[in-house]
């Protein structure tokens, strides 16, 4: 279990995360909030990309606040970027072997995982030898979320995984995601939040880098606020 | 804000120079002599500590005219605006009474208008380029250590004539002149061209590399050599240059009958390469020369004695020299009055540890100039050896150059070629053919 | 406040011009390496402030050096007028070849004005014209060698290269080369003519390069390819000296060109042997200490914001 | 009368075709919106019109010129003008230096010139203490700073790509303010957006991309009810 | 080159195999079947078979400095292309290997070829001990004082070996390096085919190192990534203090390679740092064989003008205008794309 507690981020003077908290158990949960909210910071954070000023992030009980990236990552915190992130010169399959490389957990089962991956994008199969440079912005992000899940992670943060995907393939995704949070806690930003809160169990609305509201999917899903906010409709 | 800060560090910066640069003058009892040499250098290291023996010498015996002697020696970074602030520094700051030393022709070049403008004597050890002469025309305050290129190649002209003279076998009608890209190589080679068309005979050359320039390649060179097939082969570079050069020599079969190098030292524990045997090359001096010359034997000991050391590069007698004739002449004179110590310089006589006497002449341009001439010598046996001039040869000559392929036998072929003198006519018939 | 301003760097001036009268022909003779160094390294810091490093310092150097030389020997140029020739030869040269090679960026820029000294100093070395490989000899030096009137020339240069520096801050050259190093986008797209602003400042500070390399041959009288006029030091010590003294700003280089030198040389006459070694070390303390150069590091303490 | 007008422009990165023959008018003085989900072609139409990237084929006309293949600072001079994305301020500059960029090198005014008109567009957009520099600016300020940047170079149409990026709610009106306050001194302005209110709220007319082609174009109203228009923008599922 | 469906590789231990060297091979082989490429290498054959019927000794001679520069540029390849670090100090590291070669070889009479060995183990801790002093400490900040600091620690190196070991030039005399070998009439030295062999186990082992193992990933990964490096678990710091350790150790071993051959004196090592940087931005940065071809083309172009007796002073400016050009045509490439 992933767990956010009394959360403060600054950057220089600029305090961008107020007082956050939140938790993720064995489920999905969504974070939306419109750009600035401070999404990707909360995802820095937990990453140790930012040290916040105050507060405390644990996972399973062990707190990550001290810890390196590579080493929060080692501990089975998975994440698919929001600029994905990708190394472009390297093949999609060399791309996909960095995911597991380095957590020695995840590298026995290498073999495993890849299946598991090509099960859940078949089309990355076709294209092993291809640097993952020259594939479309839809494909990569399929590396890049295939890549996190050759971590066999606890947790998968996934940044804004619909961005610059076509619908169809975005369907793909979030049909993955129930997939996927059968056996792993997910963590998800999305603007798409219709489509998102389909495959999601809880949701965190974040404003101002304050937690402004949170409740189940479904309740969300009814809420007018949202609606306006996001939909502008 | 910004400014006042700059302003503080740059007064600070700026006074702090003054000060240091800005050594009070002491009171004028010793007599100051300022040199100028590439402290990093070998020639340079040499050079200074030989100086410092000579001053030393001079203090043993109670000095000049009852003063003591005090040498000042600047590094001159081979950096011509740094060898030019440093002769400012000697006649403005340390008011040395006389200038010495000298090394590279360039820097020489750079220190000419300062030379001029403070007119102090200057006994000079180095720059053999001609063009510092000409730039010196008519300063009788000049004296000149070191022979001038046109001179150093007159003079070998000279040496081969008499070893051809001497030896029936030798030839050298041919010769291959490989030489560094920078102005001492190509400066010798121009200079080369000259001669061979006066002594008709054929003369081809090529530039290389200097390793001590990143190079070390010299194997296209010696492939024109090979392929010209000269008697000789000279090549004219820097310590850097030597063992590569005749290690590439062997590797693709080029043995002349002569491989002479010249260049102004050796590197470390050339004597013991296996290679060497046979090497012929121009310089001043070898430290063998105490065999031959009292005077050489005297500095080579004192050095010895001094440093544990021998020196590596002929400029360390030559240094040696340079502050014992300025010594000798300031004696003569009885003051250090310009006029009087040009005078007195004038007379120099002194048969210094290179093995020759000083005695100042008038040369293509200059009127003092006094140098000591270049030596054959050939490494034999891991020692060098002088073989010309006769007076101060300290071994035979080996000639042909042992070919690279048949040195396991090296030591026989010496041996043979010192008693048989019969097998020199076979050489010669072989070559004729 | 403004006046103040004005008055000290008068004063300054004022100072600077009468330290002949002041001091010896020795610091003299320092402070005119100092200006020498301290012209390449701002020279240098004012093409950088477009983000482009150049390699090319004593290539143009040199070129001045040996334009001042021919221009001298052959017609008979007063020295004056043949460091003006140093000048415009050298700015023409770097327009013209800064046509095709200122579309080059970053490392690509740096090898190739690299590459560019080393084709000057092949020529000069090969040509019957240059003297080959032993160069020439000026028959007389600027002034006759008079140390206050050649150190009143190479201030006029420094002095200069500062105001050319300042001018370049201040005036919109300063906004054209910042947008440049900071985004070419952006200023391309705010109407920044990037290329003309390139050619422009790479022909002026090569100009520069090139006038220092004249007033060096004029100084000290001659010209010699390999060794000397294209010495890889008048790269490696203005970069030194910029980076130590801070980047992107006219005084940085100043400080750094006036500490370097002063050290250097205090060094050399404490330590005779092994100086460098010392220098060496107190480069990589100086760095690792002042990662933003000599004026960040003053900056940082007095708290001083960008403006 | 029609200013900027685009005829079968066609862009391709390597064998990636980000823009298939698009055609785009844009009248005089009217604020027209592209839409489209992200990675749709609406940040390369910018560029390509505004001419960081030259067109594969196709043709611009800019106030009845062919402006196809001038450079970046060409098509600046020539009256086209943009705000980024991405927030691009220039850090080596502070805040009215960076606008005066815009108008010394757009319009070619003197420094003096330029900084008096700098100074004006400070106001007119409510930036406060001009001298400071970028790190002590919010996104807002720098955001505002980049539109004043581009209106310094007195352009003839003004390309805002995603200005509300990054921004509030609050901050989000204001800006639409803002953008209101310049349209109404005249200016023609394309914005490039997603979030939908915005673009209710001021454009006139939508052009929405997708898959880099022109999906549709009509009003708000008209777009936002478009079948395939909530198919490509909202998802599949989504009703209107 | 598409892989069928379903016969992605299986899972590879990080181990190196025989296999990989088969697939290593057949990827390489698969771009002949480019038509651009294989247009180049036919040139490129065909012109060395020219110049080798025209001059043999241009053959040989230029495979063996091309090799050398190869040798030397490569180990900056890998830290400069593959991690970004510029190491202005390259040549000095390589300086005090040959040194080191030079005093086990007059202390011990230890062989320099054998002193490679241990070269290789000393000079890898060297490169951390440096790398924790210096280089760590501005590694993401102002990419400029990389340059200086490279600089400054090239001086301490070079003066550091002034003082210890003065600068007389040093050269050891071993029979073995002027060895050499007679076909059909024409000699030629065998000794520095040492350096062509080096310059072949060096590239395969990068290769291989960066292709085949997960720390050699890793290295591309930060190279191509720093951030995405991160998030995938590398520690980056790691990689840095690794990549550079092994490019000092490779680095200080090839120093006693080049000490047989070559004079040693402290600043041997100016000329071939500038050699090898030119080299690495000419080839490509992040691509060793880019490196290596640059060096073939370069060392052989030079080798073949200063063959020819009237331009061999030349020679230079050949080199020099073939990087400007190539460097122009590349970035020619580069926007018409």
């Amino acid at each position: 279990m992933l767990e956010v507690k009394n959360l403060n981020v600054s950057y220089g003077k600029l305090q961008i995360l107020w007082d956050v908290s939140m938790q993720i158990g064995n489920e999905s949960v969504g974070l939306f909030g419109p750009n600035g909210a401070g999404k990707t910071t909360l995802i820095n954070a937990i990453l140790g990309i930012v040290r916040p000023i105050s507060g405390e992030i644990t996972l399973d009980g062990e707190s990550l606040l001290k810890m390196e990236t590579d080493k929060i990552i080692k501990h089975g915190i998975a994440v698919v970027p929001q600029d994905r992130e990708l190394f472009p010169m390297m093949t999609v399959l060399e791309n996909l072997r960095t995911g597991c490389a380095y957590i020695p957990r995840a590298k026995k089962k290498y073999k495993e995982r890849l299946e598991y991956v090509f099960a859940m994008f078949p089309i990355l199969k076709e294209r092993l030898d291809q640097p993952a440079g020259s594939m479309s912005g839809g494909q990569q992000r399929m590396v890049s979320i295939a890549r996190a899940l050759m971590a066999d992670p606890k947790v998968l943060i996934l940044d804004e995984p619909s961005g610059g995907l076509q619908p169809s393939i975005v369907t793909e995704v979030f049909h993955g995601l129930k997939e996927i949070k059968k056996n792993v806690s997910v963590l998800v930003t999305e603007q798409n939040v219709r489509q998102a809160l389909k495959a999601i169990d809880r949701g965190y609305i974040l404003e101002d880098g304050k937690i402004a509201m949170a409740d189940t999917a479904q309740n969300l899903a009814g809420n007018d606020h949202i609606r306006k906010s996001y939909l502008g409709i | 804000m910004r400014i006042k800060v700059f302003i503080v560090l740059l007064l600070a910066a700026f006074v702090t120079g003054l000060f240091f640069v800005a050594v009070p003058a002491q009171a004028a009892e010793p007599i100051k002599i300022g040199a100028l040499l590439p402290l990093a250098d070998a020639t340079g290291k040499d050079g200074s500590r030989s100086m410092e023996l000579a001053v030393k010498q001079i203090n043993a015996k109670g000095g000049i005219l009852g003063r003591q002697v005090q040498l000042i020696v600047i590094d001159d970074e081979l950096k011509a605006e740094k060898a030019a602030a440093a002769l400012d520094k000697l006649c403005t700051v340390d008011n040395v009474d006389f200038i010495v030393g000298g090394m590279a022709s360039g820097i020489t070049m750079a220190l000419i208008p300062g030379m001029k403008k403070y007119g102090k004597v200057v006994v000079w050890a180095g720059a053999a380029y001609s063009g510092v002469e000409k730039a010196m025309e008519g300063q009788d305050w000049f004296f000149h250590l070191h022979a001038w290129d046109y001179q150093q190649g007159a003079y070998y002209e000279k040496g081969w004539a008499e070893v051809k003279q001497k030896y029936a076998s030798f030839k050298r009608d041919k010769m291959f002149m490989a030489y560094e890209e920078g102005a001492f190589g190509s400066g010798s080679f121009k200079g080369q061209k000259v001669l061979a068309e006066n002594g008709k005979y054929e003369v081809q050359g090529e530039a290389f590399k200097s390793a001590a320039m990143g190079g070390g390649d010299y194997r296209s060179v010696l492939r024109h050599a090979k392929e010209f097939n000269p008697d000789q082969f000279i090549w004219v570079g820097y310590d850097k240059d030597a063992l590569p050069m005749m290690e590439q020599a062997k590797e693709i079969g080029f043995s002349p009958l002569t491989f002479v190098g010249s260049p102004p030292a050796w590197p470390v524990d050339f004597a013991k390469q296996p290679l060497n045997e046979g090497v012929l090359l121009y310089s001043y001096w070898a430290d063998t020369m105490k065999n031959v010359s009292r005077a050489s034997k005297t500095y080579s000991d004192a050095f010895h004695k001094e440093f544990k050391d021998t020196p590596t590069t002929y400029f360390g007698p030559l240094c040696y020299t340079n502050i014992m004739i300025l010594a000798d002449a300031i004696k003569k004179a009885g003051t250090i009055d310009k006029a009087a110590v040009i005078k007195a310089l004038e007379t120099t006589n002194y048969p210094s540890p290179l093995g020759d006497t000083f005695v100042f002449k008038k040369s293509n341009v200059i009127d003092h100039q006094a140098n000591s001439w270049p030596k054959f010598m050939q490494w034999q046996k891991g020692k060098l050896e002088v073989i010309w001039p006769w007076e101060y040869a300290t071994a035979k000559m080996i000639y042909p150059f042992p070919a690279w392929d048949k040195r396991g036998k090296a030591s026989a072929t010496i041996e043979g070629e010192k008693k048989a003198v019969p097998a020199k006519d076979a050489k010669k018939d072989k070559v004729k053919k | 406040m403004k006046y103040w301003k004005y008055l000290i760097c008068a004063v300054l001036l004022i100072v600077a011009v009468s330290l002949p009268k002041f001091i010896g022909v020795y610091p003299l003779q320092m402070a005119n390496i100092i200006l020498i160094y301290m012209a390449l390294a701002l020279s240098w810091d004012m093409l950088l402030r477009t983000g482009q490093l150049s390699f090319g310092i004593a290539g143009f150097f040199g070129l001045g050096g040996y334009a001042t030389m021919l221009t001298s020997t052959y017609f008979g140029f007063n020295p004056l007028l043949s460091l003006m020739a140093a000048a415009i030869t050298a700015g023409l040269v770097a327009a013209l070849v800064g046509y095709s090679v200122l579309r080059l960026r970053a490392l690509y820029f740096a090898i190739v004005t690299l590459a560019l000294g080393e084709i000057f100093r092949v020529i000069a070395q090969n040509l019957e014209i240059t003297g080959g490989t032993e160069g020439m000899l000026l028959k007389q030096t600027m002034f006759k060698g008079d140390a206050a009137s050649t150190y009143w020339v190479m201030l006029a240069i420094g002095v200069l290269t500062i105001i050319i520096s300042i001018i370049f801050q201040k005036t919109r050259i300063h906004y054209a080369s910042t947008s440049i190093r900071n985004d070419e986008i952006v200023a391309a797209s705010s109407g920044v003519n990037i290329f003309k602003y390139l050619v422009i400042i790479f022909a002026v500070t090569s100009a520069i390069q090139g006038l220092v390399g004249g007033a060096y041959v004029q100084l000290y009288g001659f010209v010699e390819p390999t060794a000397t006029t294209f010495s890889i030091n008048f790269v490696l010590m203005p970069i030194t000296m910029a980076l130590l003294g801070g980047l992107y700003t006219t005084w940085g280089p100043v400080i750094g060109a006036v500490l370097l030198s002063v050290i250097a040389e205090s060094l050399k006459l404490r330590i005779p042997y092994g100086h460098l070694l010392v220098y060496g070390i107190i480069m990589v303390v100086g760095i690792l200490w002042f990662p933003g150069g000599i004026m960040g590091f003053i900056k940082k303490m007095f708290k001083i914001s960008n403006q | 009368m029609t200013i900027l007008k685009t005829t079968g422009v066609t862009k391709q990165f390597g064998g990636l075709v980000a823009l298939s023959d698009v055609n785009v008018e844009v009248n005089e003085n009217e604020i027209v919106g592209i839409i489209g989900p992200n990675g749709s072609g609406k940040s390369t139409f910018t560029n390509v019109v505004a001419g960081v990237y030259l067109p594969t084929s196709g043709k611009i006309e800019f106030c009845g010129q062919d402006i196809t293949q001038k450079t970046t600072h060409e098509k600046c001079h020539a009256g086209i003008s943009r705000t980024f994305q991405l927030m691009r301020p220039l850090i080596g500059l502070n805040m009215i230096q960076n606008i005066m960029v815009g108008a010394m090198f757009g319009k070619g005014h003197s420094l003096k010139e330029a900084r008096k008109r700098s100074a004006e567009l400070c106001k007119f957009l409510d930036l406060e203490n001009v001298e400071r520099p970028i790190s002590a600016m919010t996104a807002l300020e720098i955001k505002k700073m980049e539109i004043a940047r581009a209106l310094a170079t007195e352009p003839k149409l003004l390309f805002l790509d995603e200005v509300m990026a990054g921004l509030n709610k609050d901050e989000t009106m204001e800006m639409i303010n803002t953008v209101r306050k310049i349209h109404s001194r005249g200016m023609t302005i394309v914005i490039i957006e997603h979030v939908m209110r915005v673009i209710r709220e001021l454009t006139q007319r939508v052009v929405v991309l997708e898959w880099g082609k022109v999906l549709c174009e009509g009003t708000y109203e008209k777009v936002s009810c478009d079948q395939r228009v909530i198919t490509a923008y909202l998802g599949e599922e989504a009703e209107c | 080159m598409l892989i069928p469906c379903g016969q992605y590789k299986p899972a590879r231990n990080s181990s190196i195999r025989f296999r990989d060297l088969i697939t290593m091979i057949n990827s390489i082989l698969s771009k002949f079947k480019q038509k651009n490429f294989l247009i180049g290498f036919i040139i490129i054959i065909a012109a060395i078979i020219l110049v080798a019927i025209y001059k043999p000794n241009v053959l040989f001679e230029g495979l063996q400095r091309s090799a050398l520069y190869a040798l030397i540029a490569l180990p900056m390849a890998l830290l400069l292309g593959i991690v970004d670090i510029v190491n202005l100090a390259h040549g000095e590291f390589m300086m005090v290997g040959a040194y080191f070669a030079y005093f086990m070889n007059v202390q011990f009479g230890m062989d320099p070829i054998v002193a490679v060995i241990p070269a290789l183990f000393l000079f890898f801790l060297f490169g951390i001990l440096v790398y924790y002093i210096t280089f760590k400490h501005i590694i993401g900040k102002e990419p400029l004082s990389q340059l200086l600091l490279g600089f400054g620690v090239g001086l301490v190196l070079a003066e550091g070996i002034t003082v210890i070991a003065t600068n007389f030039p040093r050269k050891l005399g071993l029979d073995y390096v002027s060895s050499s070998a007679t076909i059909g009439g024409f000699t030629f030295g065998t000794f520095e085919f040492v350096y062509v062999a080096a310059t072949i186990i060096i590239l395969v082992g990068l290769q291989l190192f960066l292709k085949k193992t997960d720390t050699g990933q890793a290295a591309l990964a930060v190279g191509q990534n720093p951030r995405g490096a991160k998030i995938v678990g590398i520690n980056v710091q790691w990689i840095y203090l690794l990549i550079f350790a092994l490019s000092i150790a490779l680095i200080g071993a090839i120093g006693p390679l080049f000490g047989t051959r070559y004079t040693i004196f402290p600043g041997v090592g100016d000329q071939y740092t500038l050699k090898s940087f030119i080299l690495v931005a000419v080839g490509g940065m992040g691509s060793l064989n880019g490196v290596v071809l640059a060096a073939l083309i370069l060392g052989m172009a030079e080798t073949l003008v200063l063959s020819s007796l009237q331009y061999g002073k030349w020679a230079d400016i050949i080199y020099f205008a073939l990087i400007i050009g190539f460097i122009l045509y590349r970035s020619h490439q580069r926007q018409v794309k």
